[in-house]
């Protein structure tokens, strides 16, 4: 292992799918901060939100693989970029630690895999990451490029921030704010940060996953934002998917592009439209393109 | 109005904001305008606080900078502020008793929503104070001595924790209980919450301090039965029932109760609310202080038919402490000041029929379950219903006899706690499903919520809906047998049947059934519900409107036991202060015959409820004094020739306020 | 005319006992008569009002007016006396607080004059007629004074100087208050020249009365069997004694019938009704309404009673009538 | 019309005394039905029991009327009942307990695509070690309601353009470790 | 005294008020009065309270000076029978009241002008109900305001006293 891959980039099964650009803007920005990552080996799906309800220890075996994967390399700081994958890596380390039938249940599975005990690999977030590792004085330093007179809403989703993480204050958390005013964006008060955003319900009671939305994407117009931040893959996917539709259900002009915070930041960096997925998107395309390809080649004139 | 009559009058007028209170509804700036107007009036002033420091400071600046000699100031109800006022003018070297207040807060502003009518009745109140003030007086404030000794009225665990109190600081306590026994009902629970120490535990040893006390005079089944006289100075009849036991004489022993003709004991136990039986001659409880036996006379067949082999005379021929003759006998005592504890009586469930109390053996009121769980009661401890079985399910009712228009309104507070309790002692004993029907959970107090989730997670099932009526239909094989309560449940949304096999009434807390005569023979007023009226609700929770009688306990309202405890120590320390002070300040509102002016007719002479009035044969006057004077005016009135005036409420002072009200109508 | 001192009588609405009341001086009136000038009598002299408006203001010292004032004409006598008098004493009940002539005040003056004119039993009066204010006959006026809303005592007309209460004054009273005015040694204006202690100072039955009086019931003097040495109300018997001002010798007492109150309240006092009742009403001895009411029963007239001399001066004046 | 009313004996209290046995649901009883945890709730407008009532009848033992109810399949898992629950209940893990229980005894209502999809996932993970979503999403559609597919396309469509729509079916190497993981864990779960 | 009348409104034809005049003991029903405005239960501003240490202090004259003074009714106050602070004040109150009112009634003013009742310092609420009660009892009873009749009647004098003196200047002339 090359001795400066400090961390271990855990993707799940979403940023392999719908939630590509944000594998591609994580590297690219990691790329530009000089902190490579290294994808973890033969990971296997996290278990989402799902599994949890079919079988708890199942869910945590699962769960426990891809930490003993980790243990594995060396490595001890996991970024796992994906809201569910990181709550429930780090709710399987909990149930392991609390419950000691489900420690035995672990230990007995990892023998029979073959794979190392477990140990302390901490489950990290990239936000978490650019905030501590990073820092925003650094940030603020390394941001080559501004983006003029444009308003965002952070949007953490509920996930990162809920019993499990330490991604940031599960009521009012402020990081994202300090990291996107950090690299030159303009940040609305917004007060729906944690409100869920329905996450696989879009799919299963669609009706009800649409609505959930449009409440987040109104709320995030009323108050003069033009883009969301994400941090999450899913919510991404279903603000950005379905605007169409919205517009179409209720008649109101949402067209508003929901990025990823590795994109905003990794663009502040000096990172380019394609390697950041920008070209992804399916809604605001329109304005991403104004943001951050007309002003690339503004920058090249300067 | 002249001149003439009262020297020059420089009257001063201040109206207060009260902050908002006031200004809000009434149009302060245009009082004062029109204050300034009446006639006398040098100057009148508005000010947001009136009863600050620097409002008070603004009086006392005027009488010395402006000669003001009468003072009225418009704000709160005279009960808050008078004596505050009254202090500002005496600092500034002016009698307080020309300062007149002027209620626009609690008769005015408070209660009137429309500005307009609300100033011009603060204006009329105001101008009927300016002609009032004119004829002020100068005077003095009264003293009366203080008897150090007090009065205690009720043995239970207020009573005797202000007996204690007072006694500790040095003054004689006469502690006066109906019962055969101190202790009241405390005695008759079983464990106390939320800490579960049990109630005989901690309330024996003071009662045996009690008993032991030098300066505490205890007589036991006893009663007050006239009070006489005022603060500083009751004189107290207090009639001793006749137990036919010499209480000097009796060790306790209780052979007597072995050797009684009855074998068996076949009369209901009071104590354990008829849970168990006695004989004609018992002792309350085993803990009863004085221990002494008594004897019923409703049961004992020689107090009855005067035919009895007197067996236990026998018993207790050594010291003969037996004595059927005794009657009872009157005592009368001096003191200074009473502190009521007279406690309550629990509702009656029968008054709700709903829930089958005394149609359904197995339907208890949380009383009887306290002496049910408790170890030395009637089942030495065991949980196990009327007809012997131990429950598998017990539901226990809140709110009955509580928060109920039909019944009572108020909350009885102890209630919720006390029920969180016997679920946890009934669960503890037998094991038993226990389900609390609530309305509200309400367990405010140090360490109560805590108890609550601690009975929450012992499993009890907490049902949130008033239990509509207690059944034993059954409409499901599993009822047979069992009584069904009828719920809804809204927590879980259902209406629900439970069967049970014990139902528990959370009865609630009300006035003793004759705190009636008890509030009339001390003068002290009921609030609605009946129970004893604090002088004021926050600053004033013991002391009544009588000064120097004092109410500590449940007979003030509902309470737990470390509330009656945190009461009965105030109403001693009040009781203890007035003593140590050794006199007390009273209105100089007496009322004065002016000597030349009677005509001896007598007929103020028996108005006075006091005696104060008196005849002198010499002079062939009417004569009052003023020591004994209460400065009601009912002789006032009643004079004849208009020769009895009153201080601080003269004639001339409530014409002017009359032609003052209403100066234009 | 001589430099004697001037004095004047008049009688308004009244019966007429006042005037007598000045010839019970019996002899002592011959010594009145020698130290003063009568310049106006109307029930012994006869000068006529003219005359007496002929005089000049002030020139008078002393009117004694008696009767209270119902008419116009009343009125205006009482002007004139005034202007033409140094110092104007009512004389009497009637004069001092509207005496039983007050009691009309009970009525308004349409059923007065109804009762009067068309109603009482004796009148024959089918055309109902009733006296004119004005009446025009052969070319001549002739006039009736107005008569008034309601009775008054004097004081209510004109200002008053001194007061001689009583129904009538007594003799002594009228003696020294003539001593007094010759001597010039005047109390204050406005003063009621009597005792201002209430009848009981003094009355022989004083010691009778109980000092824990509660009155079971009311009896009425004319019904009962009064007892001569006990106070009245101790008998039950509405005695206003308490509530009336001495000075007249308890003369109604000494004759075993109970004050009336023709004295007049004291003057610490503003109605003297209010105050016999407030007196009486706190010693009777009930507690429940029906009780208290049975026991009040026994005052079928309470006005009557309690204001029979005083009705004008009371508080409320008059009846409300709409 | 339907009977209302709850007989003692539909009440099964062992079931309820065992339940907070389970891990997560410890803290059952300290539930004071205050509700914060329905009303956080994004979903609870949309429930047929509320989240508060979902706990009390639990704890009553009405075990059939929680397992069958919608309610536990609504929950999106977000854990804000969890975060703002004052006496630290852990709403969502007594959720997915229930869950758990409502497959095992096939109580789950049949045709709610929820539990459908959650039982597709879990296969497809057995099998592979990671989901497609496409491949997850297309399955439940088809074993609950084909229809949904239809008013996917679009989504879809767009999705395909951008590269954000795998059709592969992805694969660890290593899977044979995962027959290790037991089906259900009867004791624990 | 001469200012502008303030209450103008409350005297006058039409917007006539009814102004009641209310005696309240000290203990009881000033108390209950003190407790309604804590409470703040809204009653109508028609009414000016004295207070007085017990209704027993109620001087019949009082009642009837507030009457002479234009009050259209008047509200006595006291503690309920047996609970007098003063052990039975309000006892005289009641026979005084009773007899007041056959007084009343024979001077052609309706008893119901006169209200005593009976408040305890914890009946905030019934102070409340008295007060719109009485104020509606006296409001279908219409205005008393002697004052206003007194003034008449003063008036009557006054005329007389003008037409004497006009009759003099007549004459004087003559």
């Amino acid at each position: 292992m090359e001795p400066s891959a400090r961390y271990l980039y855990y993707p799940g099964c979403s940023l392999k799918g719908t939630g590509i650009a944000y594998e591609e803007s994580l590297l690219t920005t990691f790329r530009l901060l000089e902190m490579p990552v290294k994808e973890l080996p033969d990971w296997n799906c996290c278990g989402a939100t799902t599994y949890m309800s079919v079988s708890e220890t199942s869910a945590t075996l699962l769960a426990a693989r891809n930490l003993a994967l980790a243990r594995q390399t060396g490595s001890k700081d996991l970024i796992a970029p994906c809201n569910a994958c990181y709550l429930t890596l780090r709710k399987s380390q909990r149930l392991v630690a609390d419950y000691p039938q489900i420690a035995q249940e672990t230990e007995r599975f990892l023998e029979q895999a073959g794979l190392p005990r477990l140990d302390s690999v901490r489950v990290r977030h990239p936000l978490e990451v650019l905030y501590n590792d990073v820092g925003i004085q650094r940030l603020r330093e390394l941001t080559v490029r501004r983006l003029q007179g444009v308003r965002m809403a952070s949007y953490y989703g509920c996930q990162a921030v809920r019993p499990y993480g330490e991604v940031d204050d599960p009521h009012e958390p402020t990081r994202m704010d300090e990291i996107l005013r950090a690299v030159g964006v303009e940040v609305v008060g917004y007060n729906l940060k944690t409100k869920c955003c329905g996450g696989p319900l879009t799919g299963t009671i669609h009706d009800v996953g649409v609505r959930l939305n449009y409440i987040l994407l109104k709320e995030a117009m009323r108050l003069g934002a033009q883009a969301m931040v994400t941090i999450c893959p899913l919510c991404q996917f279903n603000l950005d998917a379905y605007q169409a539709e919205i517009r179409k259900q209720t008649g109101e002009p949402i067209d508003m592009p929901i990025l990823y915070l590795t994109q905003v930041v990794g663009w502040a960096l000096g990172g380019d439209y394609r390697e950041l997925g920008l070209h992804r998107a399916i809604s605001g395309r329109k304005l991403l393109e104004q943001w951050f390809t007309v002003r690339k080649e503004a920058e090249t004139y300067v | 109005m002249s001149e003439k009559k009262n020297g020059q009058v420089r009257i001063g007028v201040y109206i207060c904001h009260c902050g908002a209170n006031i200004a809000d509804t009434v149009d302060v700036k245009a009082v004062a305008e029109y204050a300034a107007t009446l006639p006398g009036v040098v100057i009148a002033r508005d000010y947001k606080y009136m009863c600050s420091d620097p409002g008070q400071e603004l009086i006392q600046q005027d009488i010395e900078e402006h000669q003001i000699n009468r003072v009225v100031v418009a704000a709160c109800s005279p009960s808050l502020h008078e004596h505050t006022f009254r202090g500002a003018a005496e600092r500034a070297g002016l009698n307080p008793f020309f300062v007149q207040m002027v209620n626009i807060r609690e008769h005015d502003s408070w209660v009137h929503t429309e500005r307009e009518a609300a100033t011009v009745k603060a204006k009329d109140l105001v101008r009927a104070a300016v002609q009032r003030v004119y004829f002020h007086k100068p005077l003095e404030k009264r003293r009366v001595p203080i008897h150090p000794e007090v009065l205690v009225v009720g043995g239970g665990i207020a009573g005797i924790h202000a007996a204690l109190t007072v006694a500790n600081s040095g003054k004689k306590v006469y502690l006066v209980e109906r019962e055969a026994t101190i202790g009241g009902h405390m005695a008759q629970y079983d464990k106390t919450f939320p800490t579960l120490d049990c109630a005989a535990c901690i309330l024996t040893p003071k009662m045996s301090a009690v008993k032991a006390h030098p300066n505490i005079v205890l007589w036991t089944y006893s009663e007050v039965v006239s009070v006489d006289g005022s603060v500083g100075d009751y004189k107290v009849v207090v009639k001793r029932k006749p137990r036919y036991i010499r209480e000097d004489l009796c060790v306790g022993c209780l052979q007597c109760i072995d050797a009684c003709v009855f074998k068996e004991p076949k009369f209901d136990d009071e104590f354990n609310l008829g849970l168990s039986k006695r004989k004609p001659i018992y002792i309350p409880f085993p803990q009863a202080t004085p221990k002494v036996v008594v004897i019923d006379p409703e049961a004992c067949i020689q107090l009855r038919t005067g035919k009895c082999k007197r067996s236990c005379l026998e018993a207790c021929v050594e010291r003969g402490a037996i004595d059927f003759e005794q009657k009872e006998t009157y005592e009368e005592i001096h003191v200074g000041s009473i502190i009521i504890a007279t406690g309550f009586k629990t509702f009656d469930p029968r008054r709700l029929p709903q829930y089958g109390y005394g149609r359904y053996p197995n339907v208890y009121t949380t009383l009887e379950v306290e002496r049910l769980v408790n170890a030395s009661g009637p089942t030495s401890g065991q949980v196990i219903t009327r007809d012997g079985r131990v429950p598998k399910s017990v539901g226990i009712i809140l709110c009955v006899g509580s928060r109920d228009e039909n019944t009572n309104r108020w909350c009885s507070r102890v209630c919720c706690m006390t029920s969180l309790k016997l679920a946890h002692l009934i669960k503890e004993h037998t094991g038993a499903e226990v389900y609390i029907f609530y309305i509200d959970m309400r367990a405010a107090g140090k360490g109560y919520e805590e108890f609550y989730q601690r009975v929450l997670n012992e499993g009890v099932h907490f049902v949130r809906g008033r239990v509509a009526e207690i059944t034993d239909w059954a409409l499901d094989p599993s009822e047979e047998g069992k009584l069904v309560a009828r719920v809804e449940d809204t927590n879980t949304g259902f209406v629900r049947r439970i069967p049970l096999d014990m139902v528990v009434l959370a009865v609630g807390l009300e006035p003793q059934f004759d705190a009636h005569e008890v509030q009339r023979m001390f003068g002290i007023s009921c609030s609605l519900d009946g129970f004893f009226l604090e002088k004021h609700p926050k600053l004033a929770p013991a002391p009544t409107y009588t000064d120097g009688i004092f109410i500590a306990g449940l007979c003030h309202g509902p309470k737990d036991i470390p509330d009656t405890v945190m009461q009965a120590g105030y109403a001693a320390a009040e009781a203890i202060a007035l003593a140590d002070t050794g006199y007390f300040e009273l209105e100089p509102n007496t009322a004065y015959v002016v000597e030349e002016e009677c005509s001896g007719c007598k007929s103020c002479v028996p108005l006075c409820p006091y005696q104060a009035i008196t005849f002198k044969e010499d002079k062939q006057k009417a004569f009052i004094n003023e020591v004994l004077c209460k400065g009601c005016g009912t002789c006032v009135a009643a004079c004849p020739s208009g020769s009895i005036r009153q201080n601080l409420f003269e004639d001339e002072e409530i014409f002017s306020e009359i032609e003052g009200v209403l100066a234009y109508a | 005319m001589s430099d004697k001192p001037k004095i004047a009588f008049y009688w308004c609405a009244s019966c007429g006992g006042c005037e007598e009341s000045i010839v019970d001086l019996a002899e002592d009136i011959l010594e009145v008569a020698q130290a003063v000038d009568i310049v106006f009598w109307p029930v012994a002299m006869d000068v006529k009002r003219r005359d007496v408006e002929a005089m000049p203001d002030g020139s008078i010292l002393a009117t004694m007016v008696n009767g209270s004032i119902r008419t116009s004409e009343q009125e205006e006598m009482a002007y004139l006396l005034r202007r033409k008098s140094q110092i104007l004493i009512a004389y009497g009940s009637c004069a001092h607080t509207g005496g039983v002539p007050s009691l009309a005040n009970q009525f308004s003056r349409e059923q007065i004059l109804r009762y009067v004119y068309e109603e009482a039993p004796t009148v024959v009066n089918e055309e109902k007629v009733r006296p004119q204010p004005r009446h025009g006959h052969n070319g001549t006026a002739v006039t009736l004074p107005e008569f008034r809303a309601l009775v008054r005592s004097l004081d209510q007309v004109v200002e008053v100087d001194y007061y001689l209460p009583g129904c009538p004054p007594t003799p002594k009273l009228l003696k020294q208050a003539v001593l007094a005015l010759l001597s010039g040694e005047l109390p204050p204006k406005g003063t009621v020249l009597a005792p201002d202690t209430a009848q009981c100072d003094g009355c022989p039955r004083r010691d009778t009365k109980p000092t824990d009086l509660k009155i079971n019931e009311f009896k009425r003097p004319h019904w009962t069997q009064i007892d001569p040495n006990t106070c009245f109300l101790a008998q039950g018997i509405v005695c206003m004694g308490p509530a009336t001002r001495s000075g007249c010798e308890a003369q109604c007492i000494k004759g075993n019938m109970p004050c009336t109150g023709c004295f007049g309240p004291t003057s610490r006092v503003r109605d003297q009704g209010a105050k016999i009742l407030s007196a009486l009403a706190s010693s009777v001895n009930a507690r429940e309404p029906e009780d208290i009411e049975k026991i009040l029963d026994g005052i079928p007239d309470p006005v009557g009673t309690f204001y029979r001399y005083s009705l004008a001066k009371s508080l409320l004046r008059a009846k409300v009538t709409r | 019309m339907e009977r209302q009313i709850r007989y003692q004996r539909e009440a099964d209290l062992e079931w309820a005394h065992q339940f907070t046995k389970h891990p997560g649901c410890e803290r059952l009883l300290s539930c004071i039905q205050c509700g914060t945890c329905s009303g956080t709730c994004p979903l609870s407008i949309y429930m047929d029991l509320t989240p508060r009532q979902v706990i009390a009848l639990v704890r009553e033992g009405f075990r059939e009327d929680v397992l069958r109810s919608q309610t536990i399949w609504l929950c999106a898992s977000c854990y804000a009942c969890s975060v703002e629950c004052p006496q630290k209940v852990s709403i969502t893990d007594i959720m997915y307990r229930l869950k758990r229980e409502a497959i095992r005894s096939n109580l789950y209502p049949k045709r709610f695509p929820i539990p459908v999809l959650a039982r597709e996932f879990c296969d497809m993970v057995r099998q592979r070690g990671r989901n497609s979503e496409f491949w997850v999403v297309f399955r439940m559609a088809m074993r609950s309601n084909p229809k949904i597919l239809l008013s996917m396309a679009r989504t879809g469509w767009e999705l395909w353009r951008k590269g954000r729509l795998s059709l592969r079916r992805e694969r660890i190497q290593r899977i044979n470790e995962l027959q290790y993981i037991p089906a259900t864990s009867k004791e624990v779960d | 005294m001469e200012e502008k009348p303030v209450t103008d409104k409350l005297v006058t034809g039409a917007d006539w008020e009814p102004l009641i005049v209310a005696f309240f003991c000290n203990w009881c029903t000033y108390t209950a009065a003190d407790l309604a405005g804590v409470s703040r239960m809204g009653y109508d501003p028609n009414v000016r309270v004295i207070r007085v240490m017990c209704s027993g202090r109620v001087d019949p004259q009082f009642v009837l000076d507030a009457f002479a003074h234009g009050a259209d009714g008047v509200l006595i106050g006291g503690c309920h029978p047996g609970d007098c602070h003063y052990v039975e004040g309000n006892y005289k109150t009641l026979r005084r009241y009773h007899l007041l009112r056959r007084v009343l009634a024979d001077l052609g003013i309706e008893p119901e002008r006169l209200r005593l009742e009976w408040i305890a310092a914890s009946e905030g609420e019934k102070v409340a109900k008295t007060i719109n009660e009485m104020v509606e009892q006296v409001r279908a009873l219409g205005p008393l305001r002697l004052s206003r009749r007194f003034r008449e009647w003063d008036a009557e004098l006054a005329s007389l006293e003008a037409e004497v003196k006009r009759g003099e200047e007549v004459a004087a002339h003559v």
